[in-house]
């Protein structure tokens, strides 16, 4: 097991590289520099900005300064506000989007998980059909909707719950339920399928010829069998909530770390473009890292076909 | 005429002066949002709205713009000028203070302004000293003073006189002097800083109404009352609380439920509130345009940009996609930003160029056409990616396809950044674009348009209107120097060289028991120092 | 002796696309305590969906009992609720499933599947029913117990993992034990000591078993009394004796025909021709009709009904009427003959 | 003997195969086993569950790739490189039938598609009609309605399942067939059915098997000569007649002597050697003789030396130190 | 021993002349797997009715635009945002189609729009015919729901197929190039697509081919290696299947429930996408809009002018139900075990 994650680790840390060069180099497609369009910038001003952060260099100097920096963990500094350094922008902004992604993944997994079981137990009952057509719901309408409206009627209408802002754990009910909404759609399709698969199957049989009530049952024997599938999907959700939902940042003016990477892009950031990528980068990888690791521990038979090869 | 301005300008001058130094007796709390975070807090760097907003309410300059846009005294008590009005000695205030107590002083000023000149400090605003005595020289690489900030014509002749002296006189110094590159800043402090300065609330030193008292990053930031501050009798407020929200229905959500005092309005919200006794409307001092490119074959046929100027409805523009207190733009210079030295509106003596009128727009269109001998012309509009903007290209397609045949507009909808890329490369053939003024004078929207201006960026050249806007930069006549700025407007107007789309309003909601505040046109959107809440319980 | 289990009349029906699959057609029988009954019968004729309704595991909305009754200790489990279900199954009644390979969780250790039954119906603390799984594990013969309780089933062979599902059913005492051929994937010596076990546990407990087999040599060893079916029907029921030595049904006699004899010299061994019935639709008659020999033309329109040949021998058979023609069993069905 | 002379068809040379076992080490499912299969022959294998059986049969046809050693089919090695034309060759030439009746059938396949899987890969039949008629008669042959052409394996029973497995493999004519447990599935008389088949089929075709079961009665029955397995080794080795009558390794004799026998009054009367002792793992063997932890003959050699295979008698192989004269001085 | 006994005469105890061939009649059609499941997909309901609502809604969006005597971008802004009106309907209240806005002011009249111009689904901002544009948005959100499904079966399905069945070092250099194309933010790609490429249905394709496939492939991916292993796909590896063979006969058959699931949600998300691509101006162009920017554009003024959202919103939510019934009629009827 060590050896594997080890194996797995260095080729995590090649696939970074990867990532960090080709981004590198997607950045240096994108036209102009940061300063070249700043409208009241002068021909010398312009020169020697982009020589303090190195930007006249030829291009292979700039990667190689770039990877000897990144070695360092330095990602620099960002362009847009004077003197801060993107490592301390992806910790501020990540801080807030992590959580409301963390607490909407969690509960948008549990109910999407006794949706989904629910659902299949009762296959083609009305409970079914309503857990599915509530889940179509969850897909089929973004989540800036369900944002919107749960802030006019929650939060302006009843005035139950905070309209925005960040300020403590009530701050955080609306903008993490607005993020589940999909997850919970999307679990509760998937563990459905899956559990219908499984209930179907001969160690169900057995397992209920034991004499073990159906909601053991359940929860034993079918809901870890369907896991595979779901921690499947659950690895880019993870990825895509923790990182942060530019819109529901917008929405309820969270001070995360999606909003942040769009502007950046939208303002030629090159810095914060790259830094945040790579810490996505990392973060996917580390994730996809502990999904494979977790089918081994779900399904030992995943194990031992990963372990021959 | 600035059409929505009245009602807020009414409620203004109902209180007036009149109010005292006396406390209001409810909580002095005002809380507002702003769609970003700050980008800059040193004042030698600040490039931007938000930055410059912060930074008029926690710094002075020698003097500040008031309510009507007239400059009152800041640190400075009061200068004098000398008979051609090119050296300005000012007389500091000598209770006007920084944050931890010291006074602030002419060296101050010297420090400060030189600092924004060196090539080092890579300023971006550093062309705005381009008025003081070799502030230009100093800018420019290759000259013989470049880099020699010593010789900036500002000196510190004692703690409290500051003398500046100028290349040519120029009459909207004094206003200028407000504007955020011009605050003062304590060398000993900076220099204790290092590349910490101004990074968070407590690593600068304040001297304005208020200080920042605490700065979350890309959240919000709080100002507080400066107790140090030298007229703290007259400034009311105790607190300011400032979220940052970039989505329009969060704002109008906050404003609803009271957690926001103030909020800007978007089109669509405008005829939701349109009978709602918090609306407000506001003229601004912005003009947006067509950038007509010369590069392109098409447009450097003056018929052409005639005809295209000519054949969309402004009027219905504003009102129905804008709805937002703009009007239709016949011209460059904004109405109200300037006045001649006889007191005469810009606009008023020069009045407006062109109109709405699809069959000439048809006759010059088919005119321009013979002459470059096409029947049929693709353009392509380089546009802002924001949705106001979208549609707003969208109209213009529609319009200008349907009143003016053979014309195939494109729309390249780009980030802001690449938009302002493709323009400076003169890589596309009509852009969207807005100016705002930088200083109290038609100067700064008339000289854009020079022959390879930095702003010019559409190839639009003509020997008369070079010459007259470098001769008005000399001119030390002020009457001649403004019939220069009128003749140039015209001479641009001729040429077509733009079609001008609206003069920008700004509406929103703002809750009646928020008194005081002072707009203005140029640097700083606002000014919190007068305002204060009454009513409210 | 106290009558344990009793079917009445079982029917059983699948609902398909293709139409109802008459799966088991009236099936009776009893079971008393300690008794062990056999049933044999061709595959396919019903023998597992017999007992998975005894266990009340049919597949849902799928298969449903359509009629009869299943007492057990009198009480009707064809109607009982799953909650009354859940008790009895694996502490009162429990079942060997006939296919081990998939019977077991694949990714549950074969420690904590043995222990469920075990927490559940005994109370066991988690360490007591894993020392009882580990002697479980070492009843039925695998070696290491201790290390392979925390295996999972894809490490086990066939065989091992047949004699895992075995631990499990035997793991609470079970008044009745369904075996559905809890041995076919066994070697003989393994088989020899899990039919003893299987005989130790009925004299010490009393449990009665349900043996499903193919292999007439285990039902002659273990089982006292036979059901022989055929096309969803209980065909011919005797004691061991009887069904072996004095069989009465054309297709057992077919059956004992086609048992290969260690001693015998015939190379050909003899099978019975043609194929079973298609329970979709049942032939209306004798579903042994079409490849009986011995048929006659009331077997092919009448169901023939259980005659009783001896207070506890029935045969479902026309031949017993009285006016069919009285036919031998062929020489090779009988097995005293080969002795 | 006339076997000697007869034509090798497969040569077993040493074949191993070692599963990776977690942290405790290799698990040795098949452990040095040597064997000759001659054409036309059918030699049945036999031997406790997991002694590794299947793992040789698998083995064998190249569902896993030997740790170690050969097997040659008509004298090329099965695990050797192979074009891709050359392998479906050998397919065609060699075939199992699995042990496992259900999980050997594609759930979402018609048995008619299952069966006719080969025809299709190999080109069979020229026609769909051809195809069709091909697989009713495969169906047929293995005691299935045609009727059942059309569903799918989860509606058949298991015994019924078995029967698709072997027209499967029957379907494209193979030379020789690994079953493995082909038949244990089934109903006595449709064992007979199968049986009869596959001796039928062997008499036509000249099919060589490789049967692996557990039912010794039906071993005998249809095999020429009886290999015995006990944990990964091949313990003894004749001619099926011979076995029976003569067992010469202390498993074989136990194993013959737990046959049940269908009559219920000699079974009562029957006495059996009953082995005592753990059944060893394949992850950790006992040293020497592998059996030896249950041997009621064992002897102190029996843990210090590895029994030689050795031709006991005449074309009769075993594995064991009694058999072995130097063993059995040296023991007194 | 009742009934029947009185018809038994004697001679029916003669033996019998059994025609063996009786019993082998066919009494099932001879179906291939691919048959049946249709057989069983017309017998579900929910499927059908989700089938028929897709079609209608295709052939309706291809029909509706003509119906209305408004172009795509026929803009008036004298009539901007009219809040729908059919003429005959108005007087049923509930149905809301009476030209009277949310603060009940009928916006015909205070508009002084001429008596025969009425929008169905009312005029957005700059007074286009909010009908037309719904249902042309329908056809380009429909086209891109197929896109994007099609992109997904080919391009994800291919892929994870074959990480999964050749496994060992290709498996892991395959996924090693997911982890780079998922790790590289879809933003950066998508801004230089903005700078290199014209919008257009060219680069919503391009960017969906780049990263639309991705979840696909790594479900059947998973799916595959637990399937790889099973004895079935042993079996016909001894038969000597192709590799082709055992993906396209046995391992895809056998993952086809999790496709399906995985497409219908790919459809709304590439929809979404494809809306957001418009959002930042690599989508579809103005005048043209997809039911999605209709969606998001509309949403803005959902107090104001809710039929400018919800007349979209209402077909993309029929339109997405549709596609999962008919996903979930689907997936039963390709598993046969699911036959009822
Ligand atoms: N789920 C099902 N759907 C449809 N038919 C079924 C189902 N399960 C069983 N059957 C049918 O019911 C009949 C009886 O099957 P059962 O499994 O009881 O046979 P069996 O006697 O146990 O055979 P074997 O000895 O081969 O296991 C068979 O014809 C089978 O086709
Ligand atoms: N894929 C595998 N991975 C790990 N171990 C295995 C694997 N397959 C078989 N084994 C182990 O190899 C040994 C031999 O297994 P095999 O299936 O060959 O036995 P067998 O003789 O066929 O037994 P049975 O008669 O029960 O089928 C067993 O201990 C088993 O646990
Ligand atoms: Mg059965
Ligand atoms: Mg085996």
């Amino acid at each position: 097991m060590l050896r594997y994650i080890t194996k797995r680790v260095f080729a995590m840390l090649l696939t970074l590289l990867i990532i960090a060069t080709i981004t590198f180099f997607l950045m240096k497609l994108l036209p102009g520099s940061p300063f070249n369009n700043q409208e009241k910038l002068s021909e010398s001003q312009r020169y020697a900005l982009n020589e303090k952060y190195g930007l006249n260099d030829p291009v292979p100097v700039q990667y190689i300064n770039y990877l000897g920096k990144l070695a360092q963990g330095d990602l620099g500094y960002t362009f847009q506000f004077d003197g801060r350094t993107v490592n301390s922008m992806i910790v501020n902004g990540m801080g807030p989007s992590a959580t409301v992604g963390f607490e909407a993944l969690l509960f948008g997994t549990l109910v999407g998980l006794v949706l989904g079981i629910v659902a299949a137990l009762r296959h083609n009952s009305f409970i079914d059909y309503g857990a599915m057509i509530l889940a179509v719901f969850g897909i089929a309408i973004p989540s800036f909707v369900f944002a919107g409206l749960l802030q006019y009627y929650v939060g302006v209408k009843l005035e139950w719950l905070p309209v925005a802002f960040w300020n403590g754990p009530e701050y955080h009910i609306l903008p993490a339920f607005s993020l589940s909404v999909g997850v919970i759609a999307t679990v509760a399709r998937f563990m459905r399928t899956e559990m219908l698969e499984i209930l179907g199957t001969d160690y169900i049989l057995m397992a209920r010829s034991k004499g073990i009530s159906k909601n053991a049952v359940i929860i034993k024997h079918c809901v870890r069998n369907s896991m595979i599938p779901i921690i499947t999907i659950l690895g880019p959700m993870a990825i895509a909530l923790i990182t942060g939902s530019l819109v529901i940042e917008n929405i309820f003016a969270i001070p995360g770390i999606g909003e942040q990477f769009v502007k950046s892009i939208n303002l030629n950031d090159y810095p914060v473009i790259m830094g945040t990528t790579l810490f996505y980068s990392f973060l996917i990888v580390v994730i996809i890292l502990i999904v494979d690791i977790l089918y081994g521990i779900i399904d030992p038979r995943i194990r031992v076909a990963g372990g021959k090869s | 005429a600035c059409s929505g301005g009245e009602k807020e300008k009414a409620g203004d001058s109902k209180d007036g002066e009149g109010t005292t130094s006396e406390k209001p007796a409810e909580p002095q709390v005002l809380n507002i949002l702003d769609g970003e975070e700050i980008p800059s807090m040193d004042s030698s760097l600040a490039t931007d709205a938000v930055s410059f907003e912060v930074l008029n309410n926690v710094m002075e300059g020698l003097y500040r713009l008031d309510k009507d846009n007239k400059p009152t005294p800041g640190v400075a008590l009061s200068h004098e000028t000398n008979e051609d009005g090119t050296v300005y000695t000012f007389k500091l205030n000598p209770e006007a203070k920084w944050s931890d107590g010291s006074q602030v002083t002419a060296k101050d000023f010297v420090y400060s302004w030189r600092k924004a000149l060196h090539p080092d400090t890579l300023s971006e605003y550093a062309y705005i000293m381009g008025p003081i005595k070799n502030a230009n020289a100093i800018q420019t690489d290759g000259d013989p003073l470049y880099g020699k900030v010593e010789e900036l014509g500002v000196k510190a002749v004692d703690d409290t006189t500051l003398e500046v002296t100028l290349e040519a006189p120029a009459p909207y110094f004094l206003g200028l002097t407000g504007f955020a590159t011009f605050y003062p800043q304590k060398e000993e402090y900076v220099k204790s800083q290092a590349d910490k300065y101004a990074l968070e609330a407590n690593t600068l030193l304040y001297n304005g109404p208020f200080v920042l008292n605490e700065w979350k990053h890309n959240e919000g930031w709080q100002y507080k009352k400066n107790d140090q501050y030298w007229d703290k009798e007259n400034v009311k407020l105790d607190e300011i609380n400032v979220k940052i929200v970039k989505d329009q229905a969060t704002m109008v959500n906050l404003y609803e439920t009271g957690q926001t005092d103030i909020t800007g309005l978007s089109m669509e919200y405008v005829d939701q509130y349109k009978d709602n006794e918090d609306l407000y409307t506001r003229g601004e001092a912005t003009v947006f345009f067509l950038r007509l490119n010369q590069k392109s074959e098409a447009l450097k046929n003056a018929n052409i940009r005639k005809a295209i100027d000519m054949a969309y409805d402004k009027q219905s523009m504003v009102d129905v996609l804008l709805n937002n207190g703009s009007v239709p733009a016949y011209y460059l210079v904004p109405s109200d930003l300037a006045s001649s030295p006889d007191k005469e509106d810009f606009r008023k003596t020069n009045g407006n160029f062109g109109e709405y009128n699809v069959e000439k727009a048809k006759e010059l269109w088919a005119a321009g056409l013979k002459e470059l001998g096409k029947d049929s012309v693709e353009l392509e509009l380089l546009n802002y990616d924001s949705d106001g903007a979208k549609k707003m290209g969208e109209f213009f397609k529609n319009q200008l396809e349907k009143n003016l045949p053979g014309i195939k507009v494109n729309i390249k909808a780009q980030p802001f950044k690449q938009k302002l890329e493709l323009e400076s490369k003169g890589e596309y053939d009509f852009s969207y674009a807005g100016w705002g003024p930088d200083y109290q004078d038609p100067m700064t929207f008339l000289d854009m348009f020079v022959t390879d201006g930095a702003h010019n960026q559409m190839a639009y050249s003509n020997p008369e209107y070079d010459k007259l806007i470098n001769d008005a930069k000399k001119e030390m006549d002020q009457k001649k120097r403004w019939e220069m700025m009128l003749e140039a407007e015209k001479v641009l107007f001729e040429d077509q060289a733009i079609s001008p789309l609206y003069q920008r309003g700004v509406t929103g909601l703002q809750k009646p028991y928020v008194k005081g505040l002072a707009h203005h046109l140029f640097g700083a959107d606002v000014s919190y120092k007068w305002a204060y809440i009454e009513g409210k319980q | 002796m106290e009558k344990l289990l009793e079917l009445d009349n079982l029917h059983v029906s699948f609902q398909t696309y293709g139409g109802e699959v008459k799966a088991v057609r009236g099936v009776s029988f009893t079971l008393e305590k300690g008794e062990s009954l056999a049933i044999v019968g061709e595959s396919g004729s019903g023998k597992s969906v017999t007992s998975k309704s005894v266990m009340r595991l049919l597949p849902n909305k799928i298969g449903f009992i359509k009629e009869g009754a299943i007492r057990f200790q009198g009480k009707d489990l064809a109607k009982a609720s799953e909650r009354e279900m859940e008790k009895i199954r694996g502490a009162e009644i429990s079942m060997i499933f006939q296919d081990p390979m998939t019977s077991l969780n694949p990714t549950m250790t074969i420690g904590k599947q043995i222990m469920e039954g075990l927490r559940k119906h005994q109370n066991m603390s988690k360490s007591e029913a894993k020392e009882r799984s580990i002697n479980l594990l070492k009843l039925v013969g695998i070696p290491n117990p201790e290390l392979r309780v925390d295996e999972y089933p894809h490490q086990f062979s066939g065989g091992m993992r047949q004699r895992v599902v075995i631990a499990i059913a035997l793991a609470c005492n079970p008044k009745v034990l369904i075996a559905d051929e809890p041995t076919t994937a066994l070697d003989v010596t393994i088989q020899a000591q899990i039919l003893d076990l299987m005989r130790d546990l009925q004299d010490k407990t009393g449990t009665a078993i349900i043996l499903i087999t193919h292999d007439l040599g285990v039902v002659a060893n273990l089982a006292q009394r036979v059901a022989v079916m055929y096309g969803g029907m209980i065909v011919e029921t005797g004691t061991v004796d009887e069904i072996f030595y004095k069989p009465k049904h054309p297709y057992t006699w077919g059956l004992l025909a086609s048992m290969p004899k260690l001693n015998a010299e015939s190379k050909e061994l003899l099978a019975i021709p043609g194929t079973p019935p298609d329970l979709m639709n049942p032939p209306k008659g004798c579903p042994f009709a079409a490849r009986c020999p011995y048929a006659m033309e009331v077997c092919v329109e009448n169901m023939p009904d259980a005659t009783d040949v001896s207070s506890t021998h029935k045969a479902a058979c026309w031949l017993l009427d009285e006016r069919a023609p009285k036919v031998e069993p062929p020489e090779e069905a009988v097995v005293g003959g080969a002795r | 003997m006339a076997v000697v002379e007869r034509e090798k068809l497969l040569e077993v040379k040493n074949l191993r195969k070692y599963f990776p076992a977690g942290k405790k080490g290799v698990l040795k499912a098949v452990d040095d086993v040597s064997f000759d299969i001659y054409k036309g022959e059918t030699l049945g294998l036999v031997g406790e569950s997991g002694c590794g059986k299947s793992t040789t049969g698998r083995t064998i046809i190249r569902l896993y790739d030997a740790t170690e050693g050969e097997v040659l089919y008509e004298g090329v090695d099965v695990h050797d490189k192979k074009s891709r034309s050359e392998l479906k060759k050998f397919n065609r030439k060699m075939q199992m039938i699995f042990q496992d009746p259900y999980a050997s059938l594609n759930p979402r396949m018609t048995v008619k598609d299952i069966i006719a899987e080969g025809i299709d890969i190999h080109g069979l039949a020229k026609t769909n009609k051809d195809r069709d008629n091909r697989v009713y008669e495969l169906l047929e042959t293995v005691g299935l309605n045609r009727e059942h052409a059309n569903r799918y394996p989860h509606e058949f029973s298991g015994g019924q399942r078995q029967r698709i497995g072997i027209a499967r493999a029957l379907a494209v004519d193979p030379d020789f067939i690994i079953a493995d447990e082909p038949i244990s599935a089934l109903d006595v008389s449709i064992q007979a059915q199968v049986v009869n088949l596959m001796m039928e089929l062997q008499k036509e075709r000249g099919l060589t098997y490789l049967f692996i079961a557990h039912d010794l009665s039906m071993v005998k029955h249809i095999s020429d000569r009886v290999g015995v397995m006990y944990l990964g080794n091949i313990v003894e080795l004749t001619t099926s007649d011979e076995l029976y009558e003569e067992p010469l390794h202390p498993y074989t004799q136990a194993l013959l002597s737990a046959i049940p026998v269908p009559d219920p009054e000699l079974e009562r009367s029957r006495e059996r050697i009953i082995l005592e002792g753990d059944v060893p793992s394949p992850i950790n063997p006992p040293s020497g003789c592998r059996f030896r932890t249950r041997c009621p003959h064992a002897m102190d050699v029996c843990a210090a030396v590895k029994p030689k295979w050795q031709e006991a008698r005449e074309g009769h192989w075993v594995a064991c130190h009694l058999y072995d004269e130097e063993a059995v001085k040296q023991q007194n | 021993m009742s009934m029947s006994e009185r018809k038994l005469t004697p001679d029916l105890f003669r033996p019998a002349n059994l025609d063996s061939g009786k019993s082998e009649e066919i009494s099932k059609p001879s179906l291939s797997f691919w048959q049946d499941a249709f057989r069983r997909l017309r017998k579900n309901k929910g499927a059908m009715i989700g089938l028929f609502a897709i079609v209608f809604i295709i052939v309706f969006s291809l029909i509706a635009p003509s119906l209305s005597k408004y172009g795509m971008d026929d803009q008036e802004l004298m009539r901007a945002n009219l809040p729908p009106k059919i003429p005959g309907l108005e007087k049923v209240g509930f149905l809301g189609v009476d030209g009277v806005d949310i603060r009940g002011v009928d916006q015909y009249e205070m508009k002084n729009v001429p008596k025969d111009q009425n929008f169905w689904f009312g005029t957005d901002t700059l007074g286009r015919d909010q009908w037309v544009r719904v249902w042309k948005g329908t056809q380009i959100s429909l086209y891109i729901a197929f896109l994007a499904a099609t992109i997904d079966l080919i391009v994800g399905v291919a892929y994870g197929g074959i990480s999964a069945f050749y496994g060992g070092r290709l498996d892991n250099v395959m996924q090693r190039i997911v982890e780079v194309l998922v790790g590289i933010p879809n933003l950066v790609v998508i801004i230089l697509f903005i700078i290199i490429l014209d919008p257009g249905i060219l680069s919503i394709t391009l960017a969906l081919v780049i990263t639309g496939w991705i979840g696909m492939s790594r479900i059947v991916r998973a799916q595959i290696l637990s399937l790889k292993s099973r004895e079935f796909v042993l079996a016909s590896k001894t038969l000597g299947s192709s590799n082709g063979r055992l993906i396209t006969k046995h391992l895809l058959p056998n993952t086809l429930g999790a496709i399906i699931i995985t497409s219908t949600f790919t459809i709304p998300g590439a929809i979404f996408f494809e809306a957001f691509l418009s959002f930042i101006g690599l989508g579809i162009q103005p005048p043209t809009a997809s039911l999605g920017a209709l969606i998001s554009d509309g949403f803005r003024s959902l107090r104001i002018y809710p039929h400018l959202a919800i007349y979209p919103a209402s077909i993309m939510c029929i339109l997405m139900i549709s596609f999962n019934l008919l996903g979930d009629g689907l997936r039963d009827a390709l598993d046969p075990k699911m036959r009822r």
